[in-house]
């Protein structure tokens, strides 16, 4: 039974609005930016009666792009598919790659097991550019320039680490006892951690993937970096639009709006996976 | 090309006939001015089969790196002709102008086959060349077995064209000698002025002729005009900031960015009695009549203000002046331009920037490469961009000598072609080639950027820049 | 049917000794990390060299003169400052505005936690995307925020594009997208707090700072320690935000480690230099996440002994 | 005028569990009132409900002549100490037991003299300076109970105070906290579940089952004079023998029909009037004996013995009776073996007569139940 004053009372009620807008007001500004023509948006003052408008992503998902000193094809869409591409295939890798590999440290305590998963986990946090830079170089060398590959590899630096620390966290907190029932039942290993371990581990792997993805989806450096023009990610693809729209202002914030409504989106429908992964992810392990 | 309009370019070709009653005729069969002009000059580079064998990389297929922008454009549209004329296939990758330098330099450092050709701008093969990335496009131009001899490598204008050949010795002077054709120029960039013309008249104010009538214009024009600052100039943190009206005027008033010892050694000149003198004028311009967010303004925000009426006048790239006048803008078509000579004796000799094209090292058939290389910098596409796409300013003598360009500029954008005709004898790149260009430049712009902003006084900023740049100079073996 | 006069083999399966399992099953994860440190160990010897791609007869091993250049190097010693002096602020005022927003949020009720999850929008913003919408609304022609601005009195509010004005600028970016990440960490700290200490204190008549400093705080203090060291990882490496945003400028106010790389690698094509100054950085990050792992994995051990 | 009053007092949780049902209760100023019974029953939510951390359903709580339940805890001027001890990790246990009073504007001197003394009644002065943590449960009880004790409280509540410790030091802690309490006039409530402690510590007893209460009275009298069939069989040690019974009235004896046609009977001169009464208008009765009241006697009726166990002071004798069982104690060790039949007898005044449905005491001893 919690008590407030009724001074209190209002000084939280007026914080939280304070919060609320402060952190809402931008998104619903960029996404009404994103309806009004240039004519509407550069009013002065600023207002919020304007007649809606949706060329702006009419213009954006057509592709074509007029402005004052050029017009131009906008890939805009590939972009955003090659950002489906990227964040998808990095998890699926990740998780293939990852959750086997959390089991073990899980449940095997081999020698040297820490030292592999903390250098596992140290990649991220070592400075992207540090390893991106001298890779530009590489790439070019082993064929990777320029494919979805070698960009999905590097991006294994932020979903890889990101799996491995929360879902072997979950893994740590199934009883083994149940796991070790099962085998006694005669089964194989690979039975067990397929059968019990996996499904018993689903909400911390669902978990984690989605915070993988969304990671992944957010990044700005490595695509910056590595990928060409029809490999480049929204978030990417999103600021060269800035410079080369000149001053579409309209359609920049469509763009905007497009690339953050599919993390948004997730994050709404999946929150409590979302919320459970972070705090795991930080915390707990 | 169907057979009845065939015959009209033939025999306009063939000079039986005026371009205009040509036009009259292909109007007069349903072909708009703008296709038929496409029909002529694709006769135009047939013409020229005939005396070279365009057909010779038929089949082959080249990949360039282009930076968004209307040259660019005005070669997309006319890029069929050079399928067509050679048989070959190109394909390519735009970028925005924001991240396209890097995209060259990742490109070019890793080695990579991928593209063969690429824009460039001067500045950038003091970097390419000495690295090894870009070829001496000498070798090409001087040999006839390989370059049309309807190429006319001379009719390039002289300051452009020296300006993009380097001996690659730090401090060298441009179109020395012994200097190597880094780039072929494509279209340049003069600083001038461009202005609009109401709100001059509103303001009451005239046309600066020096550094001291431009600052008090400027404030002229933001105090007669509500709402309006009064001089438009870039400050983005970038060597770009520079280039334009900044060093047009610097290197006006005869002051330097390096000095070069007999010896080859180089050091700073920036703090020079002159120089703190311009540094500290400059900055008070654009305290006083720039823009409120000026130290983010690269070139997009200075030529937009401009077309939106938010500024009465801008000291910048020529070109942007002239884009402002058209399309949707605000202030189309009340704009002018003049040219400006900080010194205010003498004619204008702006810094200038070109577009270039380069053909990277990398690239697994160079001959095949030249053929494009020659095409699009030839003077056919040349006047077709000039004429009919917004592909200015042209680098060509022969396209400025051409009536209909002139009309055309004439017509719609007052002052421009007097502009250019008075400044273009001094137009070159008035910056010491050197390989720190981009660090040290960009490390300018930055101290520009504190000077405006009160951090530290001009003297002393100039000082500073001038220990930091000697220092690097050294570092780099340099100085 | 054919098979029939097959026989029934039990299949002779190689069997891998148990021991090998865990490195089989983890060696595919290591191998792909492993060729991602392959580019680190040249970044290593980049940044022993003089090494400019303008200048490739000049390259040549220097050792350790990029980093001994760096002491007299005013640009470096701004570069780090800057560095130190974002992470300090934007973790500082995310601790205290994510701390406060957490203790209004405790209570589990409806209203809260769908406040809690609206609150984790921005955090799925890209932060460059996040600095674009904050680059649009402090634009002085039509920018909300330059409007606001305006109206409480600042008329020469320019945000990113003044130097005294900047790094606010981009640390309110910064706060906006990771405010929630701290706020939802410290929320699910508070939430596992056992509530009969606070019944206790409560019916003592305890005043409510004195169990905030004395109970509450040090509780929480294992969530705070984590969330702000992983926030500080993240925000010594800035450069998504400032990038987008400014580019470092103006002037030299916002040239953090990695913008200030990134710069030197792609415009200058000063490659020893870059290196060089990535390394450093990712000493200081290397020394971070030491500690940050080591603090993680003891609060691992101790969750596991309590329970 | 009472002290502390519950006066139809609910707590219905989410509308379906009703965990306390119009709960009165009265308590005088330093009285020590024990709630007694087994989990579940409402014990817990009751104190809880004083202390202020749950609101009340229906009904009021008023102490010291104010109505308190729509108080915050802290208003109340309750203390508390908490069942899972609920210390403040990060203090030492010293600061525990200090930041009782932190609440109040002692000097730092009084509060000082005044945590060495509860620790030493507690006697936990060796860990003064360690972290909760570190120390055992029985260690962690006490601290919980020394910093209730520290407070100067209108109410005192102690739930489970001592479940914890050793039986030595529980015996020992029991006196000093009771005399503890009686010499400062303070109020307690005490939560437990375990008779000897209520009978121990408490002047009052309140028995509860089920969210009701069932009987509030003296430990003698819960003994003595059990209300109804729960409390009968809820406390004492063995339990109380219970047998279904019919009665029947004949010339001046009174007899009870138990089940294997076992009758028991009685001089009518040994039960009051109002008694006899009672029993002739309603014949289905339960009976309850004591183990202690159960008597060995070869002219008795027959048992059959089937346990037989020493308990070192005392034997407790099972024998199969009545068709079910009976328990007696005996003081003395006897030599019976399992199958071996015994007689019983029972006395008039051991009688505690019920009724068969709702379980209502009719008599005890004879004498008519007058609640």
């Amino acid at each position: 039974m919690h008590h407030y004053s009724p001074l209190e009372r209002v000084l939280r009620g007026v914080a939280l609005t304070a919060i609320v807008i402060f952190f809402m007001f931008p998104i619903f500004w960029i996404v009404l930016m994103s309806l009004q023509t240039n004519e509407t948006i550069l009013r002065s003052p600023p207002s919020m009666v304007f007649e809606p408008t949706f060329s702006n992503y009419a213009a954006i998902i057509a592709g074509r792009l007029d402005s004052n000193v050029a017009s131009m094809g906008i890939e805009f869409m590939n972009n955003l598919m090659n950002s489906i591409i990227l964040s998808v295939g990095s998890v699926t890798v990740a998780l293939i790659l990852g959750v086997p590999a959390a089991y073990a440290f899980a449940r095997h305590k081999f020698r040297g097991s820490e030292d592999i998963a903390f250098t596992l986990l140290s990649f991220r946090f070592a400075p992207p550019l540090l390893v991106l830079l001298p890779l530009t170089m590489y790439f070019q060398q082993i064929g990777l320039a320029d494919t979805y590959l070698g960009l999905i590899w590097v991006y294994q630096l932020i979903c890889l680490p990101l799996i491995l620390w929360i879902v072997r966290g979950y893994f740590e907190d199934i009883p083994q006892d149940i796991e070790h029932a099962y085998r006694i039942a005669g089964h194989s290993w690979f039975a067990t951690f397929r059968k019990i371990a996996l499904p018993l581990a689903g909400p911390g792997i669902a978990a984690a993937a989605l915070l993988a993805f969304i990671f992944a989806w957010n990044n700005f450096i490595f695509a910056l970096v590595l990928a060409s023009a029809d490999k480049q990610p929204v978030t990417v693809g999103a600021l060269a639009f800035v410079t080369a729209s000149g001053i579409q202002y309209g359609q920049i914030a469509a763009a905007v709006v497009l690339s953050i409504t599919p993390t948004l989106a997730l994050a709404l429908y999946a929150q409590r996976y979302l919320v459970e992964g972070l705090s795991l992810g930080a915390v707990k392990g | 090309m169907y057979e009845k309009e065939k015959d009209l370019v033939n025999a306009y070709m063939r000079g039986q006939m005026s371009r205009r009653s040509l036009l009259r005729s292909l109007s007069a069969l349903g072909v708009t001015a703008a296709s038929a002009s496409v029909l002529v000059n694709a006769a135009a580079t047939q013409a020229l089969a005939a005396d070279f064998d365009w057909k010779k990389h038929n089949g082959k297929s080249i990949k360039l790196l282009l930076n968004k922008h209307p040259y660019t454009d005005a070669m997309i549209a006319n890029l069929d002709n050079f399928k067509q004329l050679t048989g070959m296939e190109v394909s390519y990758d735009i970028f925005p102008e924001d991240v396209y330098f890097d995209k060259v330099t990742a490109a070019l450092s890793s080695g990579s086959s991928e593209y063969d050709a690429f824009m460039t701008g001067a500045y950038m093969t003091w970097t390419y060349g000495p690295a090894g990335w870009i070829v001496d496009h000498n070798e090409w131009i001087n040999d006839t077995s390989k370059t049309n001899p309807n190429y006319n490598w001379s009719d390039m204008l002289e300051g452009v064209r020296k300006s993009c050949a380097w001996n690659g010795k730090p401090g060298g002077e441009l179109g020395s000698a012994d200097a190597k054709q880094w780039c072929i120029p494509w279209g340049y960039e003069q600083n001038n002025l461009a202005f609009n013309a109401s709100m001059l008249e509103k303001a009451q104010a005239s046309l600066p002729t020096n550094l001291d009538e431009l600052i008090e214009t400027a404030a002229k024009l933001q105090a007669g005009n509500d709402g309006v600052y009064g001089i438009g100039v870039r400050g983005s943190r970038s060597w770009a900031t520079i280039h334009p009206g900044f060093l047009s005027a610097y290197a006006n008033l005869g002051e330097h960015d390096l000095n070069v010892s007999d010896d080859g050694k180089l050091s700073a000149a920036m703090n020079t009695a002159g120089s703190k003198d311009f540094h500290a004028k400059w900055v008070k311009m654009i305290q006083e009549s720039g823009a409120a967010d000026w130290s983010t303004h690269t070139w997009y925000q200075v030529g937009t203000d401009l077309g939106a009426g938010k500024s009465a006048m801008i000291y910048d790239a020529d070109i942007l002046g002239y884009f402002m006048n058209g399309g949707d803008n605000a202030m189309a078509g009340q704009l002018a331009y003049a040219p400006f000579a900080a010194s205010g004796n003498g004619a204008p000799t702006p810094n200038i920037w070109i577009w270039s094209l380069a053909m990277s090292k990398f690239s697994k058939d160079l001959d095949a490469t030249w053929y494009f290389m020659q095409w699009a910098s030839g003077p056919e596409h040349g006047l077709f961009g000039a004429t009919k796409m917004d592909f200015v300013n042209p680098v060509r003598s022969s396209v400025w000598e051409d009536a209909g360009f002139r009309d055309r500029l004439a017509n719609s954008y007052p002052g421009y072609v007097e502009m250019h005709d008075v400044s273009a004898p001094g137009a070159s790149i008035k910056f010491t080639a050197q390989p720190l260009f981009f660090d040290l430049t960009t490390e300018w712009a930055a101290t520009l950027q504190k000077m405006v902003a009160n951090e530290v006084p001009v003297d002393e900023g100039l000082d500073q820049l001038a220990t930091s740049v000697d220092r690097q100079l050294k570092e780099a073996g340099l100085g | 049917m054919a098979n029939d006069t097959a026989v029934r083999v039990a299949p002779a399966r190689f069997r891998i000794p148990s021991k090998l399992f865990p490195y089989l099953l983890s060696l595919p994860a290591l191998l792909v990390c492993i060729g991602i440190l392959i580019p680190f160990f040249t970044a290593v010897w980049f940044s022993l060299q003089r090494y400019r791609l303008s200048q490739p007869w000049n390259r040549g091993m220097n050792w350790g003169e990029n980093y001994l250049n760096f002491l007299t190097d005013p640009s470096f010693w701004n570069t780090l400052q800057v560095s130190l002096v974002y992470a300090a602020l934007t973790v500082g005022l995310e601790l205290l505005l994510g701390l406060g927003i957490a203790l209004l949020l405790q209570k589990r009720t409806r209203f809260n936690n769908f406040i809690s999850i609206m609150l984790l929008l921005p955090l799925m913003t890209a932060p460059a995307l996040a600095a674009l919408m904050f680059k649009l609304m402090t634009n002085p022609n039509f920018g909300i925020l330059s409007y606001f601005a305006q109206v409480l009195g600042f008329e020469n509010m320019r945000w990113g594009s003044d130097p005294s004005t900047a790094l606010l600028t981009v640390v309110l970016v910064d706060i906006w997208v990771y405010t929630p990440f701290i706020m939802i960490l410290l929320l699910a700290g508070l939430r596992s707090l056992p509530t009969q200490p606070f019944e206790a204190a409560a019916l003592d008549g305890v005043p409510r700072l004195q169990q905030f400093w004395r109970i509450t705080l040090p509780m929480l203090l294992p969530y705070i320690l984590t969330a702000s060291l992983f926030r500080l990882l993240d925000s010594i490496q800035q450069f998504d935000i400032i990038y987008a945003m400014t580019q470092g400028g103006p002037g030299d106010r916002l040239m953090v480690f990695q913008v200030e790389a990134y710069l030197n690698f792609f415009q200058s094509t000063n490659v020893g230099r870059s290196a060089a100054l990535l390394l450093i950085l990712w000493a200081i990050t290397f020394f971070l996440s030491n500690l940050f792992i080591k603090n993680w994995l003891r609060l691992r051990e101790r969750a596991r002994g309590e329970a | 005028m009472s002290y502390l009053t519950l006066a139809g007092v609910n707590k219905i949780y989410g509308k379906v569990v009703h965990a306390v049902k119009d709960l009165d209760l009265s308590i005088d100023k330093g009285e020590i009132i024990a709630l007694l019974g087994s989990s579940g029953c409402g014990k817990t939510s009751t104190l809880r409900m004083i202390a202020g951390f749950e609101s009340v359903t229906g009904g009021s709580i008023s102490l010291d002549g104010k109505q308190i339940d729509t108080l915050p805890p802290a208003k109340r001027g309750v203390a508390m100490a908490f069942e899972g001890y609920s210390l403040y990790p990060p203090l030492t246990i010293y600061e525990n037991i200090a930041f009782a009073l932190k609440g109040s504007r002692l000097a730092s001197s009084d509060v000082d003299k005044r945590v060495r003394e509860v620790a030493h009644l507690v006697e936990i002065e060796d860990i003064l300076d360690r972290y909760p943590s570190s120390v055992s449960g029985g260690q962690q009880q006490r601290v919980s109970l020394a910093r209730a004790l520290i407070r100067d409280a209108d109410l005192h509540l102690l739930d489970e105070p001592m479940g914890q410790l050793e039986p030595q030091l529980r015996a020992l802690l029991r006196g000093r906290v009771k005399h503890f309490i009686q010499e400062r006039g303070l109020t307690a409530i005490l939560v437990t579940h375990d008779q000897t402690e209520a009978n121990a510590l408490a002047d009052r007893i309140a028995v509860m089952e089920d969210g009701e209460l069932q009987q509030f009275d003296t430990p003698r009298a819960l003994k003595n004079r059990p209300a109804n069939l729960f409390t009968g069989t809820f406390i004492g040690e063995p339990p109380m023998n219970v047998f279904p019974a019919q009665t029947r009235l004949q010339d001046d004896r009174v007899h009870f029909l138990l089940e294997d046609d076992v009758a028991l009977d009685f001089d009518r001169a040994s039960f009051s009037d109002a008694v006899v009464e009672r029993l002739d208008r309603g014949t289905e009765v339960t009976i309850g004996i004591r183990p202690d009241a159960v008597n060995l006697d070869s002219n008795g009726k027959p048992a059959k013995v089937f346990v037989n166990q020493w308990l070192g002071d005392q034997t407790h004798i099972a024998a199969e009776f009545a068709g079910g069982s009976i328990v007696s104690v005996e003081h003395q060790r006897l030599a019976l073996t399992e199958g071996e039949i015994i007689g019983i007898t029972i006395a008039a005044q051991d009688l505690h007569i019920f009724e068969s449905s709702g379980g209502r005491a009719i008599s005890h001893g004879g004498q008519l139940n007058e609640r």
